[in-house]
């Protein structure tokens, strides 16, 4: 547990410093020390020219990323749980395949493919978004199948014996049941797409996106509103899953 | 198989609107504006005064973006669009000589149109005016010339006054950088090399290579940069480096003990220059820019903050009133004495220069 | 075993059998919008990836470049970055064994001892994922720098040379690899703890098992499969990775991510880029099925 | 093999509806599940089907539902076909053996699933009496991860009851319960089933369970059913060696008839001469198994008492005895070897006897049933197969 | 409270040990699971602890494996105090209610596990042994997933025993399996610890399996041994109405003592004199509860029989009958509104009662016993409690 706590610890330490940087009241243009506290960075979060512009382009990307990459991912894993067909063995492959690529390589070869169409001069969102719903695709199909394999096919087969038609069945019984399975595959997916740099730096095009900002002005001296960035995300992210689980604990007495 | 990237003159000009849209956006390097921090609405915010005043002289809006570090890194950011005859959503940037020649040799550049630049016409200093790439200025302004030395931290080490100590002093062991453009590094290891930069061979250049390789797997090169050596150099985590004048100055602002020096080998001297790339839709909006910039006036505003040499007739007799200690500032105003140590690499054709980059490339590892 | 039982592997669980047959047709339609995506924007830019590595090697920006099936470039590489080509596999292997090491106890911690706590430090292992991966590379690299409050901490105990640093060092670079993909290590192997019987672990004891050998015979055994699809979540990215060695380390730390990186990005050398993708990828699947099967036929269910 | 108990036979409540399987057939690929199932259940009857694991209980029950799709055969309910009918059109309801509760949902919308689906006005309050009916009143806005098995098992039977099913289908309902609240379970369904007059088909591994709930029984064994009728009937008058051993226990001996006398038939077991009602013998002539249950057989010590219409085999040895509480459980070992077994109630009026006590068996000729020798003498009995089975 | 059986009183083999707890506690947090425990086993014993879920069985067979430390208390195995002992340095081992087999092994390395923690050589030989007394000789090779819910059950028992443990614990090992094959491990398990001759310590739910099993029966509640002896004796002597309930059913009627005539208390019964032997009362004053089993108990029509010795309770009327095959089961209303249970074995040698008919109860006054009244009648009734739970 100690040793537990010690790695909880390593893995917060930056956190920690972002969380303090977001406070920071840099003394010159080229600081990233603790000069002094100031509420400026909060009160003022767009005033580094372009970045917010970014997160919304990110949060724009994240959130149709997500919306399509768990609507297609669900999908498949429900044809691969419930359906038989050929290539099942073929599918599961091409599911597992992009997790196992490394991101410079898919970067690289979406870019390839890109400039062998003759569209490398077009990247931009659409590119972007693209290639976000593709790598999300897969971590959406096999957290959702995990979902719906544990699933209780008698649950089904009760409400079809309760009157309940097909329709009906799917969206009383299997889709309620398999939902937390795909919340957990929106939220991964929109940390994925939000959080991507490598494929996104390769595809990008002249659109901006939150890490593209944070990689440019990584070069040019960090304006301390990123750290407010990273702050509310991770806040954000905590309130999320923490009240997800309050709100399924907490059940009609 | 891909098509070759070259596009014809005249192919791919989009219609000008800047008739009728009062903007622009032009992509710069960093620290090569002057600037003012003022206090907006309880925060403090970084103003570029002589873009404000074109702002309120022309009535156009200048969208004003830092993100060019490393000319070969933003050569990959706009290629793709400029390849394929896209928009890169800038109406104007600042490249240096060589990559200015080479865009304009792959027709991504737009012809400016004199006319409408009279001051450039006036003022440009005459050994400016006619670059073999560029012999009658026909594409490209100069923004800044600049030159290329070693900074240091006085306080983090003891004065570094050769490439060759950044390069084998024991002291300064992984706490050195230098440029990440082929350009800049390679013309100091020719130096080293003892082979002339303007006039060097094959194997000189690969002996160069070797000895910088050397270097490399020593732990003596802590990064190649581009622009943001800046940073670690004012963090303490880079004590000496190779380095652009104008930079080092305006770094002392923050520490008086950053220095900059003359290499004992010698100086690198290039220039930036404006260019209003293929697509671009406010061209005329960009010549005002650069028209605006060449009032005599305004450049030795402008030299007075990033202390680069400044392209401008006239501006040294402007920066009397401005600032007068700078009159004689050898960064700014050099004379022949400094002129006579500097040196630039000569143009290389496509297949050597790919050749040579990738040979640099595998040294630095990227 | 194929790739195929590989993914399941990955998955923690294998697969069964579909309960009920339906229409085909349903099936299939409910699969094409999604395999149809990855055909297009995933297989079909591996295919036009190994066919950019098979460029002329001497055509350029400005001519173009010309199929010409040049397998040459791959010697060519190879030679040139062999360097960073077994950096890459070697960085990686050690983070994700560093992971491993940091990444179990934390699993274990959570899945056994965390009792209450289980939620909200699951949570915690989860939660970095959303502050954006560079900024805490970056703060990283402000934490370890050669000024900083850590190093000058180090170095007045004596724990580091006068002269030593942390950040741009190879363990710089390392301990930023553990460190972003320490998740990807921790959730798979608490998925997998998190399964075992704890009375399992009685019975081990039981049956005359100290503590360390009832981990070793029967926990960690039963956790295989959360460590196989631990450590390829983190030996895979870490791998291709090449912010942790570009923001933390030096010229000497360089991975192949970088090489690629800059090959297309910078240098716009397709050829070679490609070439050095393929062969990353390949390199990898080549260890992953070895490691898999080693570790599948051994320990695995 | 067709069989039927309809309605006029016993009096029954007229709510439920007659349920006839003709020729009913399932296969799965090559194997026969359920093999040309003919059965008739009368309306308002508890209906009980037993069997061995795997012999088709559930598949039959899952074409009843329409959850399964019959290969072939009819399913008549009321004189309706509803054979290719979807599962939720039928006028038919399962309990299930994991009661499949909707964790999701709550109490009161479990059991008011069904009557929404189907459009019903009014379903608080129908919901509120159905929850009364099983003790669960209290219990509306509860989830069913928050009760304990028990109770969930009586929101699964809510849930089916509310919808007045024509018929009810339990699947092992109790199967997950322990053995004493299992008993209370059904005494609690039996008290439901004759309040609300629902045929109630019930699937049970529970003999036990089976005798006390039902008013019919039918053995199924391989996909058909082997014998059917009331409890006690089947009970004492088992048709096969499967039905004698899987419903209940029996000794059964193996002896050659030797003639008749009026209405009994007599068989000669190794040398002893033992009588059997002829309307109890399956087989008339020829080698025979002679049946009796162990709770018929008085034991006497050796040449003791013998009186008139009893049946003797003399010369067993107590190799064995159980104290079970209630009864005591003795094994006889007789000269031929095989070993008889004999309960005897622990009234208390007599004293036992110990291992190693030479003794006769007793049993009254009524109860003496006569087997077909063809059949496996040990054809259903479980335990044997586990035996033999795990010896293999 | 301390009870103890040594190896004396009943021959039995001496592999096993002696193992002795005392005043073994064991609290968590405020809650007491075990209290003060005190208990003897002599070596070589086949003993069932028996008492109603959460009782602090398993906490009990915890702390003699060192899987749980007491709280207070002592834990003495032939002498040797190993209470504090790690688990593995016990010389104990357990059989889990779920079997806890190893997924990852195959059959025989599960049985070797034990063995090659301790370095022992020749396993080989040694597992096969083991594999051959548990009948499954064949089934090294397999994984226990391969492997059917008994089987599995065995190979849990060869595990444990080819350690030669001092005691082996058992932990509900039959639980999960279904009925007629829980019988037939029954037998299994009696024969396998005959032929090892090891004390084992089995914890279970089912009476009648520790009535068949054991040498000696504890029945524990609340964290305390209630009472402690022979299967027959705890039957037929219970001490308190919680045993009397527990181990079998028990009608438990109210009385007032009368008077005593010799050996024999005499208690009226509304009004009805009734009989008990004064070994067998708790209590001889005041209110008491008279208690008898209800196979002990005789229908009669009313007025029909008495007999001298007899216990007569008049006027009751048959309220409910069940036919379970081997007995039939009556419910009779007694005046007094109370309904009394009784069995009757069905050996057919007379005819039943029907719902309605008037019947006297009547029993052999030397099957009465007396209990104090102190205590709540439906202690250890556990349908009674879940209709009550259920309906709270
Ligand atoms: N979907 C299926 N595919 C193939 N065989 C099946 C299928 N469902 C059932 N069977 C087989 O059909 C036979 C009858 O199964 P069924 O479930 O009806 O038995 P059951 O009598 O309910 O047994 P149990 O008492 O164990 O529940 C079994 O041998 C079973 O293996
Ligand atoms: N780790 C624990 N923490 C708190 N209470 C516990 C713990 N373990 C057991 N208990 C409580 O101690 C009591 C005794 O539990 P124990 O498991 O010994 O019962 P049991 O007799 O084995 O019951 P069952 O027959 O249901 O297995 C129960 O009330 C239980 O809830
Ligand atoms: N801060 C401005 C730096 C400008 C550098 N320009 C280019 C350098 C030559 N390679
Ligand atoms: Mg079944
Ligand atoms: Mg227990």
């Amino acid at each position: 547990m100690f040793v537990a706590l010690l790695v909880l610890g390593y893995m917060f330490l930056p956190i920690a410093f972002v969380v303090l940087m977001s406070f920071n009241d840099p003394a010159g243009r080229l600081s990233y020390q603790f000069d002094g506290f100031t509420w400026n960075n909060w009160l003022n979060p767009c005033a580094p020219a372009g970045m917010c512009e970014a997160v919304t382009k990110s949060l724009q990307i994240g959130f149709l990323a997500t919306v399509f990459a768990t609507l297609l991912g669900t999908l498949v894993a429900f044809a691969l749980v419930r359906h038989r067909f050929r290539g099942r063995a073929a599918t599961s492959l091409l599911i597992f395949l992009p997790m196992a690529t490394p991101e410079v390589v898919m970067g690289s070869s979406l870019l390839a493919l890109f400039a062998a169409a003759g569209v490398a001069g077009s990247l931009g969102f659409w590119s972007i978004l693209v290639a976000h719903i593709m790598f999300c695709l897969s971590f959406v199909v096999v957290t959702v199948k995990a979902r719906l394999a544990g699933l209780d096919s008698t649950m089904e087969q009760a409400a079809m014996d309760l009157y309940a038609n097909e329709w009906q069945t799917f969206w009383r019984i299997t889709f309620p049941l398999v939902f937390p399975g795909i919340l957990a595959a929106a939220l991964l997916s929109f940390s994925l797409s939000f959080d991507d740099f490598i494929v996104t730096n390769f595809n990008h095009g002249n659109t901006i996106t939150f890490p593209m900002f944070v990689w440019g002005s990584a070069q040019r001296g960090i304006p301390p509103q990123v750290n407010v960035v990273g702050t509310v995300m991770f806040l954000v992210a905590l309130l999320l899953v923490l009240g997800g689980g309050l709100l399924q604990r907490r059940r009609p007495q | 198989g891909t098509q070759g990237a070259k596009q014809a003159a005249g192919e791919c000009v989009s219609k000008d609107l800047s008739a009728t849209e009062k903007k622009m956006k032009f992509s710069n390097w960093p620290l090569y504006i002057d600037e003012k921090r003022v206090k907006q609405g309880g925060s403090k915010v970084t103003v570029y005064p002589t873009l404000q005043k074109f702002e309120d002289q022309t009535g156009i809006t200048v969208d004003y973006v830092t993100d060019i570090n490393d000319n070969n890194e933003f050569f990959g950011i706009v290629r793709n669009q400029l390849a394929d005859c896209q928009s890169t959503g800038r109406d104007m940037f600042a490249l240096t000589d060589y990559m200015a020649a080479r865009m304009i040799d792959l027709g991504w550049i737009q012809e400016l149109d004199k006319a409408n630049m009279p001051n450039v016409e006036a003022n440009l200093s005459e050994s400016l005016r006619s670059p073999s790439w560029d012999p009658e200025r026909k594409y490209s302004a100069p923004w800044q010339s600049g030159l290329t030395g070693i900074a240091y931290n006085a306080d983090l080490t003891g004065e570094v006054k050769s490439f060759d100590e950044l390069l084998t002093r024991s002291d300064l062991k992984g706490k050195v950088s230098l440029l990440s453009e082929m350009h800049d590094t390679m013309l100091f290891m020719l130096l080293l090399e003892g082979a002339d930069p303007a006039d060097f061979t094959a194997d000189e250049y690969a002996a160069a290579i070797e000895r910088l390789d050397k270097s490399v797997q020593a732990g003596q090169i802590r990064a190649f940069t581009g622009n943001e050596y800046a940073q670690d150099l004012s963090k303490g985590n880079i004590v000496a480096c190779e380095a652009w004048s104008g930079d080092i100055i305006q770094l002392q602002f923050d520490n008086p003990n950053i220095k900059f020096i003359a290499p004992e080998e010698g100086l690198a001297i290039w220039s930036d220059n404006m260019i209003v790339p293929n697509k671009a839709t406010h061209k005329a909006n960009a010549e005002k820019w650069m028209d605006f910039y060449y009032q005599p006036e305004i450049a030795a505003e402008l030299a007075a903050w990033v202390n680069y040499i400044c392209p401008v007739d006239g501006a040294k007799q402007a920066m009397e009133k401005i600032d007068p200690s700078l009159v004689d500032n050898e960064l700014i105003f050099p004379g022949q004495d400094l002129l006579a140590k500097t040196y630039s690499m000569m143009g290389l054709d496509s297949k050597t220069e790919q050749d040579y980059q990738q040979q640099f490339a595998a040294v630095t590892g990227a | 075993m194929s790739v195929a039982q590989l993914s399941h592997v990955v998955e923690g669980h294998a697969p069964e059998p579909p309960r009920k047959r339906r229409g085909r047709a349903t099936g299939y339609l409910l699969l094409l919008p999604g395999l149809l995506w990855l055909v297009i924007f995933f297989v079909l830019p591996t295919i036009q990836l190994v066919a950019t590595s098979l460029y002329d090697p001497s055509g350029s920006l400005d001519t173009g470049y010309a199929m010409t099936w040049s397998v040459s470039n791959y010697f060519d590489v190879l030679s040139t970055y062999q360097e960073q080509f077994l950096r890459s596999l070697l960085y990686a292997s050690i983070a994700t064994a560093l992971s491993l090491l940091l990444g179990y106890p934390l699993a274990y911690a959570i899945a056994f001892k965390a009792g209450r706590w289980k939620n909200l430090m699951l949570v915690l292992v989860i939660a970095p994922f959303f502050t954006s991966f560079l900024v805490r590379t970056l703060a990283w690299k402000s934490i370890l720098a050669d000024n900083g409050f850590l190093v000058d901490t180090l170095k007045t105990l004596h724990l580091l040379a006068p002269d030593g640093r942390l950040l741009a060092t190879s363990l710089a670079v390392v301990t930023g690899l553990t460190y972003n993909f320490l998740p990807f290590m921790v959730l798979p192997l608490y998925a997998s703890l998190e399964k075992i019987d704890p009375r399992l672990v009685e019975a081990g004891k039981d049956l005359y098992a100290s503590p360390a050998t009832s981990f070793f015979k029967i926990t960690l055994p039963l956790s295989m499969p959360g460590v196989v699809a631990g450590t390829l979540l983190t030996f895979i990215p870490a791998a291709g990775d090449y912010i942790n060695s570009e923001l933390l380390g030096t010229p000497a730390q360089r991975m192949i991510g970088n090489v690629i990186d800059s090959a297309f990005l910078v240098q716009l050398d397709y050829p070679s880029a490609a070439a050095s993708s393929v062969v990353l990828m390949v390199a990898i699947t080549v260890l992953v099925l070895f490691y898999v099967r080693r570790a599948g036929t051994e320990e695995l269910l | 093999m067709s069989m039927s108990t309809s309605s006029h036979d016993t009096p029954g409540t007229e709510a439920g509806a007659d349920l006839s399987l003709r020729a009913l057939t399932k296969k799965f690929g090559a194997f026969t599940a359920v093999d040309e199932l003919d059965l008739e259940v009368g309306s308002g009857r508890f209906f009980a089907l037993l069997g061995p694991s795997g012999c088709g209980k559930t598949t039959t029950l899952r074409m009843v539902a329409g959850l399964e799709e019959p290969t072939s055969g009819r399913i008549v309910l009321g004189g309706d076909d509803i054979g290719r009918l979807k599962p939720y059109k039928r006028p038919v309801n399962t309990v299930f053996q994991n009661y499949a509760l909707f964790p999701h949902l709550d109490i009161t919308e479990n059991v008011a699933f069904g009557l929404r689906r189907r459009g019903v006005k009014d379903v608080k309050n129908q919901v509120q009496e159905m929850l009364d009916l099983v003790e669960l009143g209290a219990y509306g806005g509860r989830r069913p991860a928050q009760l304990s098995g028990g109770q969930q098992q009586r929101v699964a039977l809510a849930r089916a009851l509310i919808n007045k099913p024509r018929v009810l289908l339990l699947d092992e309902p109790l199967g997950a319960l322990d053995l004493k609240l299992r008993r209370q379970m059904q005494i609690e369904l039996k008290r439901i089933q004759t309040e609300v007059g629902i045929t109630f088909i019930h699937v049970t591994h529970d003999q036990e369970e089976a005798m006390t709930m039902a008013d019919t029984i039918a053995v199924m064994n391989k996909g058909v059913i082997e014998q059917m009728g009331a409890p006690a009937d089947l009970y004492d008058n088992p048709a096969t060696t499967f039905v004698s051993n899987f419903l209940g226990q029996s000794n059964l001996v193996s002896a050659e008839v030797a003639g008749r006398r009026a209405e009994e038939i007599v068989v000669d077991v190794n040398g002893s001469k033992v009588g059997a009602p002829a309307s109890r013998a399956r087989r008339t002539e020829g080698t025979v198994w002679v049946g009796v249950r162990p709770e018929k057989v008085f034991l006497a010590a050796a040449g003791e008492e013998t009186a008139d219409g009893t049946n003797t085999l003399p010369g067993g040895v107590v190799s064995d005895v159980s104290f079970i509480g209630v009864s005591t459980q003795y094994l006889v070992e007789m000269p031929w070897k095989q070993e008889l077994t004999v309960f005897e109630q622990n009234t208390g009026a007599r004293d036992g006897f110990r291992p190693g006590d030479r003794v006769d068996l007793h049993w009254a000729t009524a109860h003496t049933f006569l087997l077909d020798a063809d059949q496996d003498a040990h054809a259903g009995d479980e335990s044997y197969a586990a035996l033999a089975g795990a010896a293999s």
